[in-house]
C-alpha cells in the first residue's frame, strides 16, 4: 500500500538577520497511510510545529521531498499548489487567533468552499450546515462572530473548517493545548470521533504523550529537528528505546500516580539552540547515558520489530530507567 | 501543626460597573508549614483570585467582600497596606505562571532577587550580592557567579522560573503561593522546577500553595488538595484520599478527562481506554447557577441539585465535598 | 454579557459565551462611553456645520470689503471683526474653513493611500520587496517634511492642488510604517495562515484578509493625518507659501500676522479655528482608536 | 527636567532685569531692521540693508544736507568743467582706512571702476570713460557727455570708496571682505553674526573732529516687522529706519519714550505704482490703463489702506525732487468715466458683467503696499466688470522673473528714484532699457520716442532749471500715457528712542552716516 | 563590528540618495539663481549675468552640475551661497548651533514633561487631573506652533514683558560668560516650549500608553509581589521599560522637529538652520537649500543612531553584546 503521505529528509532552515541559521527542521522522514493518525511530539523548539508548517506550505522547505498521493507537495507554486489545498487542512493551536474576528462563523466554515471553487455554490450553505452539525454546533450560530463563542466551540469551527473541503488529510497542530481539562476531553473525542466516521488521516502534533496515546496510531518524538524515534504507538509506549523518549514518560504527570518528583528519572537542563546544534547526538549534552562516541557522531537510525526505529548509538543496550518499560522488557 | 494560613469563608467580588458579581463565594483553605496544598480547577474557577487575595495584590475593581486571612496570627484583610508590603515577599511570597514576563526585562537577575533582600532585611551592596549568589546557588543554576549580571532573555524558561523561585525564597517566606509554576514550561522542565522546589521545600519547612489546572501536577507534588468549581471550594482532603476516592463529581470528572500514560504492559491496553467528559463548560462570571453551580454540568444533577445549595458532607478523614450526592459516586463515568 | 444566546449545541452542549452584540454594536457602545471623544465629535459637527451650512445663514462676501480695515469683533457690521482691507472675518473664517478642510482631508487620502500600499505591500511580503519600500520610506522621513514640501510648493507653485499634492506627498511614510507594522503583525495570525491554506491568493489575503483588520488604527491615523495636514497647510500659508486666491484659514493667519499687535483677532479668531477643529479630530480619533482597542483586537 | 529648571531660573532673573531695560552701555546704538543684507559691499550691491552698513562703513567723496545741497566728505573740495566733462576732486589729506592704510586717489580710481562695471545702478555711472590720477590726492573724472546726476552718486550709500588693497583681487563678488568690510568711514566693522546681527565700533581716526558720537552701533536683525515693533516699543532697540509698515509706525508713535518721524529719505524716492504690461492686449490701449487709474479711490487707498501714513503719489519722480512737479492728470476718482473708456476700447460687458479678466501680480513680502493693493484692485474692479486674479509669488525670484519675462497683465511695484532722476526714473521709461530678463529695466515695455528724446536731453543738461523744465514735460506725457498708475510714495520712518539726538535727516536718511548720534541722557 | 558598518554603509546610501533627488528636484523649479542675484544686487549687466552664470556653472548641463556638486560635496564643499555671499558651509556651521540648541532643548522639555503627564495619567487615568492633563497636551498639538509662537510672544513679550521678543541672545552683550549664558537661556525659554509644545501631547500619550501596558504587565505584579511601594514600581520597575516606545519615537520625530523648528524660528527670529532654510527657499538660494537638507537628513540620521545606543542602554534586549537571537517566522513551537 502507498502511503498517503511521504515524507523524505525534510529540512527547514530560517536564516538569521546576523548571518547564522536556524536548524529548524533537520533530516525528517516519515509516512502516513490513509486513515492512520501520526502523531509528532517534542518540546517547545524541537521543530514540530515547523513540520507541521512545512507541509501545509505555510514554510518553504530547504530539502527533501513531501508527497501527497502522489503529488510533489514539496516542488509545487503558485496556482498548481493552490489547486491541491483541498486535499490538506490544518487545525491551529490557538482558538483565539485562527478565526478571522471580522468574518461570521458561517462565513469562516465557508471561505475555503468560496476560496476553492469547490461544488456548486448553492450546495455550500448546505454543506457549511453539515459541517456544523458533525462538530456538534446548531447551524444557527452560522450569523455569530467568532467572540461569541468559547474556545471549545471556536475550536470546534476551526474542526469545521477544517473538514469542509473533504481534505485527504488534516495536519492539527496542538490543537488542544490551549484549553481546559475538560473541553481537551471534549475536542479529542470529537477528533475521534470524526476520524472513525470519515476515514480521516491526522498528522497530530502536540507535546503531550498521553494525549498522543490516546488518538494516534503512530508517534514520532522530535528533539531539535530530528526525529529520535518512530513507531507504531502500541509498540512505543511499550518498548520506547531512546533515553529522551524515557525522559518525556517519566516526566509525564498522572493523578494515579503519587511518586515524588524526587524520585523519578529525569535529564538535566533544557533543549540547546537549534541555531549551532550539537555535531553528533543532539541529546548526548542531556542524556545520562552519553559517551564520547555519542558526543562525537551522529546516530545511525536502528530499525527493530514493527518499524520501530531509533537514532541512538546504544538503542536496545539500554535498560531503561522507568519501572514499567523495564518489567515489560524483562 | 498549627495552620501558617487559614483562608476563612472568602468572598470576593468584581465591581464591572452596572453590579457587583460574585467570584469568590466562601473558599475556606489550610496551609500547614512544610506542606503543600494543592489548589486545582478549570480556568474561571477563582484559583488565582484566591491567591491574589491573599497576597493583596487583587486586580482593579476586584474587592474582598468577606472572610478572613490569617497568617501567623495576623488578618491579612485588615492589614494596613504598608504592613502588607512588608509582609510581600518576606513572610508570603508568590511564584508566577510566565516566568517570560513574570522578571522585568531590564534588570538583571541580581538587582532583581537583591531588590527583596534589601528591602525587607536591610541588607545592602556587597552583602545583598552575596545573598543573591546564594539563592542562585540553593535553586540550582549553573554557574552562578556569572548569572548575576545576566538579564532575563538571557536565560532560558526554567532558569527564569528559578529565578522566580530565588526571588520569592530570599526572605524565607513562611508561605509560597506557586500559581501554575510549570504551566509554560517544558515536561522534562517541569520535573526540574517541582522536584526543586520540593527539594527546598524540604530543607526549609516552607508551606506551599500550589495552583494547578494538572491533577498530575496535584498528584506528584500536594500534601493536602482543594478543588475549586465556579468560585467555590467543591471538595478538599488530603491527596491520596481525594485522587483515590474523589466524592465530588467534578473532581470524578475532572479525573476521567485527564488522559492517561500507559506503558509497558499497560500501553496494550490503552488503546481501548475512552476519554470521559464533563459536558458544558464553567459558567462566566456573573451566570453561577444560583443553588448547586456544577449542577448543569453533573449526571447526578436532580431536582434539588438545581433548588438547593448542597452541604459540606465528610467524606473520610480530613475529607470533604460539596455534593447532594457523596453516596452516588460510582455513578459517575 | 447578559443575553443569551439561541446557538445550542447538539452533540455536546457547552453553554455558549456571551455577547451576541455585534461589533460595530459594541465599538459605538465604547465610543459613546467616552466623554471627551463625544465632545470632540460635537465640536466636529459645529466646525463642519459652521463651514458648510455657514454661508446658508450668514451671506456676507468673504471677499468684499464691508467696513473700514481692523474693526474689532462686535462692530456694526461685522460680528468677528474686520481684517486688513476690511473684509468680514466671520465670511473669511466661514469661507476659509472650506478650503483648509479640503486641502487637510485631499492630502490625508494622498498620505493615507501611498502609506497603505507602501506599507502593505512591505509588511506582507517581506523579504526584498520590504528592505526597499522601507529605504525608499526612510528615505522620505530622514528629510524635514516642511521643508520638502516648502521646496515643491516653491518649484511647482504656490496653488492649492500642488500644497495638497505637496503634503500629500511628504507624509505618508507614518502612515507606511503604521500600516506595514500591523500588516506583519496579522500576515502572522494563525487565521490569515488559515486564509492561506483554504487556498487564498495573495491578493485576497492582502486586501479581504488583513487590510480590514489593519484599517482600524489606519482609519485612526487617517483621522489624526487630516489635522496634521491643516496644521501643515496652514504652516506653509503663514510662510507666505499658501494660495493668495484662496481664503484658508492659514492664510487669514500669515495675511494678518503683521497685525497681530493691533488687530489680535485677525489672527487668533482662524488660530482658534484650526485649534478647535484639529482639537475634535484628536478627540474623536482617540476615542475610535480607545472603542476598537479592547474590544476587538484583543479576543 | 534640569533645562527646565534653569530656563525658569534665567526667566525669573530676566524678570528682574527687564524691569529697567536701560542700555547696558550709555554709548551703544542698537539699529533694528527687517532686512538681512547679502554683505557689506554697496559697491557691487544695492539695497537699503547694504546701504547702511556702507555708508557707516566707508565714506564717499561727498555728502548731502537735508536741503539737496553736497557737501564735503572725503573731498575737500571739487569742481566741474565748463563743458560738463569733467570732474575733479580734491581729496582730504591724511585719511586712512580702518587697517591702517593711506587713502589715496588710486582706491578712488578703482571705486569708481569697479562700482561702474559691478553696481547694478547701471546708468548711475554709465557715462565715466576714465578717471584720472595726477597725484594722491586728487581724482579726475572723466565723462563722455555731462551727466548732472553724477553729483548725486557719489554720495555715501551710492559711492562708497573701498580699499584697492583689499577688494582688488581676484573676484570682488566673493570677496570675503564684502562680510567684513574695511572702509574709511566713521564707524570699523567688527564683528557679523550671520542672520543675527553686526556690530560696528567707533573708529577712534575718524577724519572728521569728534566724530563719531557713539562708541559702538550694533544693527540688529528681527525678521519679522511685528517683532521688531515690539522690540522698538520695549527698548530693545534704539532706532528702526526705513519703517514702512503703517500700523507700526502708528503704533510706536503712540509708544512710550519712542518717537517718530519721516524726515529725511527725500532722495530715496520710493514710488509705489501699478505697472501694465503695455505690450499686451487690452493693455496696450492706452484708454484701459486711463480707465483703471480713474477706477482707483485713491483717497481710500491713502486713508483707509495705508492709514494715512503714506504721501499721494502722482508722477514718476518724487515730490521732494527739485525736478518734480503736480502739474500732471490727476486720476480722481470717477468710476462712470472708467466705464466709458473702456466701452469706447470697445470692451462690453458679457452677459454676467464681465469685460475681461485680468491676472496682477505683486513683489512678494511687502504686505501693506503689495498684496493689499492687488486684493484690493481685485475688489475694487470687480463692479466695473474686470475680474482679476491676484498672483503670488512664492519668492522675489519668481515674481521677478514673471515680470521681467513680461508673463504679466498688471503688477505692483516698488521703484526707489534714488536721488538723481538718471539713476532711478530712466530707467523705467526708456526704449533703450526694455531688456529682456533684467528686473526694473522697463519692464512694461514702454516706448515713446518723445520721451526717449527728452530724457536724453534731460540727462545731459546742466542747467538745473532748463534741467526741470524737461522734466516736466516727460512727467506730464508719462501720467498721461499711463504705463504706470502712481499709487503713493512708500513712507519711510525712523523711529528711535526719545533720548537719541542727531540722527541722520539727510535726504539719505539713514542710508546716510549716523556720526552725529548720540544719547542725550 | 559589522552591524555598525552595515549602518554606516546604509546611511552613506541614503545621503546620496538625499543629495541626487534634491539636486534633481531644483532643477525642475523654474528660474535660475542668477536671476536671483541679479534681483538682490538690484539688476545687472547682461555681461555681468552672463559672467556669473558661468562662474557658477549654470551654463553646463545638468549631469555635470551634478556630477561637479557630487565631487565637491565629498570634499566637504558645499558651493558658495549666491544670496548670504559666503561658502555655504560656514554659513551652515554658524546656523547649526542655534538650531541644535533650540531642538535639543524642546526635545528635553517635551520628553520630560510629556512622560511624566503621562505616567501621572496612567496612575490615575480616571482622576480630574488626568483629564486636564490630556486636554492640555492636546492644546499644544492642535493649535497651529507658529500661532501658539504667537500668542506667547504677545503675552510674554509684550503684555507681559517677562521674555525677550527675538534672537538668542541680547546684542548688547553681557559682561560675564555665566551673564551670556543666562541670557541664551533666557531667549530660549519662549522658543523652545514653543516647539515643544507640539510634541508634549505626543509623548504624554506615548507614554500614557505604554505605562498603561506595562503597569499591567506581569513582571510589574511580581514587584508588587516583592512588597515595593509604588514609587519604586513605578520609578524603578515601570518606567525603563515605559520609555522603550518613547525613546523610538524619539529618534523618529526629530526629522519632524527640524521642521517645526522652521517656523518656530521664523516667529522668533531665531538664528537658525529653520530660518535659513526659510529665507534660501524665498531667495532660491539652490546650494544653501541642498545643504541644508542634506545637514538635517544627517542631523536626523545622528540622532537616530544616539537613540539607537539610548535605546540599547534602556533596553538590554536590543544592542547588548550577547544578543539572542529572535525566534523566526513558524519557529514557534
Amino acid at each position: 500500500m502507498t502511503p498517503l503521505l511521504d515524507v523524505q529528509d525534510l529540512k527547514v532552515h530560517f536564516p538569521l538577520a546576523n548571518g547564522s541559521t536556524v536548524h529548524a527542521v533537520d533530516g525528517v522522514s516519515f509516512q502516513v497511510n490513509e486513515g492512520d493518525s501520526f502523531g509528532i511530539v517534542g518540546e517547545s523548539g524541537s521543530g514540530k510545529s515547523t513540520t507541521a508548517q512545512a507541509l501545509m506550505r505555510l514554510v518553504d522547505p530547504v530539502a527533501g521531498s513531501i508527497t501527497l498521493d502522489k503529488h510533489d507537495l514539496g516542488r509545487l507554486e503558485g496556482e498548481a499548489l493552490r489547486s491541491l489545498r483541498h486535499m490538506l487542512q490544518m487545525v491551529f493551536q490557538d482558538p483565539y487567533s485562527s478565526l478571522n474576528p471580522w468574518l461570521r462563523a458561517g462565513q469562516a466554515v465557508r471561505e475555503p468552499l468560496d476560496l476553492m471553487g469547490l461544488g456548486p455554490a448553492r450546495g455550500r450553505d448546505k454543506r457549511v450546515d453539515e459541517m456544523f452539525r458533525a462538530v456538534g454546533l446548531h447551524p444557527d450560530a452560522k450569523r455569530l462572530f467568532p467572540h461569541q463563542f468559547s474556545g471549545g466551540q471556536r475550536q470546534r469551527l476551526c474542526i469545521a473548517r477544517a473538514m469542509v473541503t473533504e481534505p485527504r488529510l488534516i495536519v492539527c497542530d496542538e490543537p488542544v493545548s490551549a484549553l481546559d481539562v475538560a473541553i481537551q476531553a471534549q475536542i479529542l473525542n470529537l477528533l475521534k470521533k470524526l476520524q472513525a466516521e470519515k476515514h480521516l488521516t491526522y498528522v497530530f502534533i502536540s507535546h503531550d504523550l498521553a494525549v498522543v496515546q490516546h488518538l494516534c496510531t503512530h508517534v514520532a518524538v522530535m528533539y531539535l529537528g530530528e526525529f529520535v524515534e518512530t513507531a507504531p504507538t502500541q509498540e512505543l509506549f511499550a518498548n520506547a528505546k531512546h533515553p529522551y523518549t524515557w525522559s518525556l514518560m517519566a516526566a509525564a504527570l498522572s493523578p494515579d500516580d503519587t511518586t515524588p518528583s524526587t524520585e523519578r528519572f529525569t535529564v538535566t537542563g533544557e533543549p540547546p539552540s537549534p541555531i549551532n546544534p550539537p555535531k553528533g547526538c543532539r541529546f548526548a549534552g542531556r542524556c545520562p547515558f552519553a559517551t564520547d562516541t555519542c558526543r562525537a557522531e551522529k546516530p545511525p537510525v536502528k530499525t527493530f520489530a514493527e518499524g520501530h526505529k531509533v537514532a541512538c548509538h546504544y538503542a536496545g543496550e539500554l535498560t531503561p530507567p522507568l519501572p514499567e518499560l523495564a518489567a515489560h522488557a524483562a | 501543626m498549627d495552620p501558617v494560613l487559614e483562608i476563612t469563608d472568602l468572598k470576593v467580588g468584581v465591581d464591572t460597573g452596572r453590579q457587583v458579581q460574585s467570584v469568590l463565594d466562601g473558599v475556606s483553605l489550610k496551609l500547614t508549614p512544610g506542606k503543600t496544598l494543592g489548589v486545582v480547577g478549570e480556568s474561571g474557577c477563582g484559583k488565582s483570585m484566591t491567591a491574589l487575595s491573599t497576597m493583596g495584590l487583587l486586580p482593579d475593581r476586584f474587592a474582598v467582600s468577606g472572610g478572613s486571612i490569617n497568617l501567623m496570627g495576623e488578618d491579612l484583610l485588615a492589614a494596613k497596606p504598608a504592613r502588607m508590603r512588608e509582609l510581600r515577599g518576606n513572610a508570603i511570597s508568590m511564584i508566577f505562571q510566565e516566568p517570560m514576563t513574570a522578571l522585568n526585562p531590564v534588570l538583571t537577575v541580581e538587582r532583581q532577587i537583591a531588590e527583596v533582600v534589601e528591602l525587607h532585611q536591610g541588607k545592602t551592596g556587597a552583602e545583598a550580592r552575596e545573598i543573591a549568589l546564594e539563592m542562585l546557588r540553593a535553586v540550582q543554576i549553573p554557574s552562578p557567579e556569572d548569572r548575576l549580571a545576566a538579564y532575563p532573555h538571557e536565560l532560558s524558561g526554567g532558569m527564569r522560573q528559578r529565578v522566580m523561585i530565588a526571588i520569592a525564597l530570599a526572605c524565607r517566606p513562611k508561605v509560597i503561593i506557586a500559581d501554575e509554576p510549570t504551566t509554560a514550561l517544558d515536561v522534562t522542565v517541569q520535573a526540574q522546577i517541582f522536584r526543586l522546589l520540593r527539594e527546598l521545600q524540604e530543607q526549609t519547612e516552607t508551606a506551599i500553595m500550589l495552583i494547578t489546572h494538572d491533577l498530575g501536577a496535584v498528584a506528584e507534588m500536594a500534601d493536602e488538595v482543594a478543588v475549586l468549581y465556579a468560585g467555590k471550594c467543591v471538595e478538599s482532603g488530603p491527596v491520596r484520599e481525594i485522587l483515590s476516592n474523589p466524592s465530588h463529581p467534578y473532581t470524578r470528572g475532572l479525573m476521567a478527562c485527564t488522559p492517561r500514560l500507559r506503558l509497558g504492559a499497560a500501553a496494550a491496553s490503552a488503546a481501548e481506554e475512552g476519554l470521559g467528559e464533563i459536558p458544558g463548560m464553567v459558567p462566566p462570571l456573573g451566570r453561577f447557577p444560583k443553588a448547586c453551580r456544577f449542577a448543569p454540568r453533573c449526571a447526578l444533577a436532580d431536582a434539588r441539585c438545581h433548588a438547593e445549595a448542597p452541604p459540606l458532607v465528610p467524606a473520610g478523614p480530613d475529607h470533604s465535598a460539596l455534593c447532594w450526592h457523596t453516596d452516588k459516586m460510582e455513578q459517575v463515568a | 454579557m447578559t443575553e443569551t444566546t439561541s446557538a445550542r449545541t447538539t452533540a455536546a452542549p457547552e453553554a455558549t459565551g456571551p455577547k451576541p452584540a455585534h461589533p460595530a454594536l459594541e465599538f459605538l457602545r465604547a465610543f459613546a462611553r467616552n466623554q471627551s471623544a463625544i465632545i470632540g465629535l460635537i465640536l466636529l459637527a459645529i466646525v463642519l456645520g459652521t463651514t458648510f451650512l455657514g454661508p446658508v445663514f450668514y451671506d456676507v462676501d468673504p471677499y468684499s470689503m464691508v467696513d473700514m480695515p481692523f474693526v474689532a469683533p462686535g462692530g456694526d457690521y461685522a460680528p468677528l471683526g474686520t481684517d486688513y482691507l476690511g473684509r468680514d472675518m466671520l465670511a473669511g473664517i466661514i469661507e476659509g474653513g472650506r478650503a483648509t478642510l479640503a486641502v487637510g482631508a485631499a492630502a490625508a487620502v494622498i498620505s493615507v493611500v501611498i502609506g497603505i500600499l507602501i506599507g502593505s505591500l512591505a509588511g506582507y511580503f517581506g523579504g526584498w520587496i520590504d528592505a526597499a519600500l522601507m529605504k525608499v520610506t526612510e528615505f522620505f522621513q530622514i528629510l524635514p517634511t516642511l521643508l520638502l514640501a516648502m521646496v515643491l510648493v516653491t518649484i511647482f507653485g504656490a496653488t492649492l492642488v500642488t500644497i495638497t499634492i505637496a503634503i500629500g506627498a511628504v507624509s505618508w511614510p507614518q502612515v507606511a510604517r503604521l500600516a506595514r507594522a500591523e500588516f506583519m503583525k496579522i500576515r502572522k495570525l494563525d487565521y490569515v495562515q488559515a486564509a492561506r491554506t483554504a487556498g487564498a491568493r495573495d491578493a485576497y489575503l492582502i486586501f479581504r484578509v488583513i487590510l480590514p483588520a489593519a484599517l482600524p488604527p489606519l482609519v485612526v491615523a487617517a483621522g489624526l493625518a487630516v489635522g496634521a495636514a491643516i496644521l501643515f497647510e496652514a504652516g506653509m500659508s503663514f510662510l507666505g507659501l499658501g494660495d493668495p486666491n484662496t481664503m484658508s484659514w492659514g492664510l487669514i493667519i500669515g495675511q494678518n500676522r503683521n497685525y497681530l499687535l493691533d488687530a489680535w483677532w485677525t489672527v487668533t479668531l482662524p488660530g482658534v479655528a484650526i485649534f478647535i477643529t484639529v482639537l475634535a479630530i484628536s478627540l474623536v480619533g482617540d476615542g475610535i482608536n480607545d472603542a476598537l482597542n479592547p474590544k476587538l483586537r484583543r479576543r | 527636567m534640569k533645562l527646565l529648571k534653569t530656563s525658569t531660573l534665567a526667566g525669573a532673573l530676566a524678570l528682574g532685569l527687564s524691569a529697567g531695560f536701560t542700555p547696558a552701555f550709555a554709548d551703544t546704538l542698537v539699529v533694528g531692521t527687517t532686512q538681512t543684507p547679502r554683505h557689506f559691499n554697496g559697491a557691487i550691491q544695492s539695497g537699503i540693508a547694504t546701504f547702511m552698513a556702507t555708508a557707516q562703513v566707508f565714506a564717499s567723496p561727498l555728502k548731502y544736507d537735508a536741503e539737496w545741497n553736497p557737501e564735503p566728505y572725503l573731498a575737500e573740495s571739487w569742481e566741474t568743467s565748463e563743458d560738463g566733462l569733467s570732474v575733479t576732486l580734491h581729496l582730504r589729506d591724511g585719511v586712512t582706512f580702518h587697517d591702517g592704510e593711506p587713502l589715496t586717489s588710486a582706491d578712488v580710481k578703482f571705486s569708481i571702476e569697479t562700482i561702474k562695471e559691478n553696481h547694478p545702478f547701471q546708468t548711475m555711472l554709465a557715462p565715466v570713460t576714465e578717471v584720472e590720477t595726477p597725484d594722491d590726492l586728487t581724482a579726475v573724472i572723466h565723462l563722455a557727455n555731462p551727466h548732472p546726476a553724477l553729483m548725486l552718486a557719489m554720495s555715501p550709500a551710492l559711492m562708497p570708496i573701498i580699499p584697492e588693497h583689499v577688494y582688488g583681487e581676484g573676484n570682488i563678488q566673493e570677496n570675503p571682505a564684502n562680510l567684513s568690510p574695511v572702509g574709511s568711514g566713521p564707524f570699523k566693522f567688527v564683528e557679523y553674526q550671520q542672520g543675527d546681527f553686526y556690530r560696528l565700533e567707533k573708529n577712534e581716526d575718524f577724519f572728521l573732529d569728534g566724530l563719531p558720537k557713539m562708541d559702538e552701533v550694533i544693527v540688529q536683525i528681527i525678521g519679522d516687522q511685528a517683532n521688531l515693533t515690539l522690540s522698538a516699543e520695549r527698548g530693545d532697540v534704539d532706532m528702526v529706519p526705513f519703517m514702512s509698515a503703517i500700523r507700526d509706525v502708528q503704533r510706536l508713535e503712540k509708544a512710550d519714550g519712542v518717537s517718530v518721524s519721516d524726515d529725511g529719505y527725500d532722495a530715496i524716492g520710493p514710488l509705489n505704482w501699478i505697472a501694465f504690461n503695455t505690450q499686451k492686449p487690452p493693455f496696450d490701449d492706452v484708454r484701459v490703463r486711463q480707465a483703471i487709474g480713474y477706477a482707483m479711490n485713491k483717497d481710500f487707498i491713502l486713508e483707509r489702506l495705508l492709514g494715512g501714513v503714506a504721501k499721494d503719489s502722482v508722477g514718476p519722480i518724487t515730490a521732494t525732487s527739485p525736478m518734480a512737479t503736480d502739474e500732471v492728470e490727476a486720476y480722481d476718482f470717477d468710476l462712470e468715466k472708467a466705464a466709458a473708456l473702456l466701452d469706447e476700447a470697445g470692451l462690453a460687458p458679457d452677459a454676467d458683467g464681465v469685460r475681461f479678466t485680468a491676472t496682477m501680480d505683486f513683489i512678494p513680502g511687502m504686505a501693506e503696499m503689495g498684496r493689499n493693493m492687488a486684493e484690493y484692485m481685485r475688489t475694487q474692479l470687480r463692479p466695473l466688470g474686470i475680474e482679476v486674479e491676484v498672483r503670488t509669488a512664492p519668492d522675489f525670484p519668481t515674481w521677478a522673473q514673471r515680470i521681467a519675462s513680461y508673463d504679466f497683465d498688471m503688477t505692483e511695484d516698488s521703484v526707489y528714484n534714488w536721488g538723481d532722476p538718471v539713476i532711478g526714473v530712466h530707467r523705467t521709461y526708456l526704449t533703450s532699457n526694455i531688456r529682456e530678463g533684467v528686473i526694473w529695466s522697463n519692464t512694461q515695455r514702454y516706448s515713446n520716442p518723445e520721451v526717449d528724446a527728452l530724457l536724453e536731453q534731460a540727462a545731459v543738461e546742466t542747467d538745473p532749471e532748463a534741467r526741470a523744465e524737461l522734466y516736466k514735460t516727460f512727467q506730464q506725457i508719462v501720467v498721461a500715457d499711463a504705463p504706470i498708475l502712481f499709487i503713493n510714495e512708500v513712507p519711510f520712518y525712523t523711529a528711535y528712542n526719545d533720548g537719541l539726538t542727531g540722527l541722520p535727516q539727510t535726504i539719505w536718511g539713514a542710508v546716510s552716516p549716523w556720526d552725529e548720534v548720540e544719547w542725550t541722557e | 563590528m559589522p552591524p555598525l558598518v552595515k549602518r554606516l554603509a546604509s546611511a552613506i546610501g541614503l545621503l546620496v540618495a538625499v543629495l541626487v533627488l534634491n539636486f534633481l528636484l531644483i532643477q525642475m523649479a523654474p528660474g535660475d539663481p542668477v536671476e536671483v542675484i541679479v534681483g538682490e544686487m538690484g539688476g545687472a549687466s547682461e555681461e555681468l549675468i552672463a559672467r556669473l552664470r558661468a562662474e557658477y556653472g549654470l551654463d553646463k548641463p545638468v549631469i555635470v552640475q551634478l556630477g561637479l556638486y557630487l565631487s565637491k560635496v565629498v570634499t566637504g564643499d558645499f558651493g558658495y551661497s549666491y544670496y548670504f555671499n559666503q561658502p555655504v558651509l560656514s554659513l551652515i556651521l554658524q546656523r547649526l548651533p542655534a538650531t541644535i540648541l533650540l531642538v535639543v532643548s524642546s526635545l528635553m522639555i517635551a520628553v520630560v514633561v510629556g512622560t511624566l503627564m503621562g505616567i501621572y495619567s496612567a496612575r490615575k487615568p480616571k482622576g480630574l487631573l488626568s483629564h486636564f492633563v490630556t486636554i492640555f497636551s492636546l492644546v499644544g498639538y492642535a493649535a497651529p506652533v507658529f500661532w501658539t509662537g504667537l500668542m506667547l510672544l504677545i503675552l510674554f513679550a509684550s503684555v507681559f514683558p517677562i521674555f525677550p521678543v527675538s534672537g538668542m541672545q541680547n546684542v548688547r552683550g553681557s559682561e560675564t560668560w555665566i551673564g551670556a549664558v543666562l541670557d541664551v537661556l533666557h531667549h530660549l525659554v519662549l522658543p523652545s516650549v514653543t516647539l515643544a509644545s507640539i510634541y508634549i501631547a505626543t509623548y504624554s500619550r506615548l507614554s500614557r500608553a505604554s505605562m498603561l501596558d506595562v503597569l499591567g504587565s506581569d513582571y510589574i505584579r511580581t514587584a508588587r509581589a516583592k512588597g515595593l511601594n509604588e514609587r519604586r514600581v513605578i520609578f524603578g520597575h515601570a518606567l525603563r521599560n515605559g520609555l522603550i516606545p518613547v525613546v523610538t519615537m524619539v529618534g523618529l520625530q526629530f526629522g519632524q522637529l527640524f521642521a517645526g523648528a522652521v517656523l518656530v524660528e521664523t516667529v522668533f527670529n531665531w538664528p537658525g538652520l529653520g530660518r535659513l532654510a526659510y529665507e534660501s527657499i524665498l531667495r532660491r538660494d539652490y546650494p544653501t537649500i541642498l545643504a541644508i537638507l542634506f545637514f538635517s537628513a544627517i542631523l536626523v540620521m545622528v540622532a537616530n543612531i544616539l537613540t539607537d545606543l539610548a535605546y540599547g542602554r534602556i533596553d538590554p534586549r536590543i544592542g547588548g553584546g550577547r544578543r539572542k537571537p529572535s525566534k523566526p517566522k513558524g519557529a514557534a513551537q
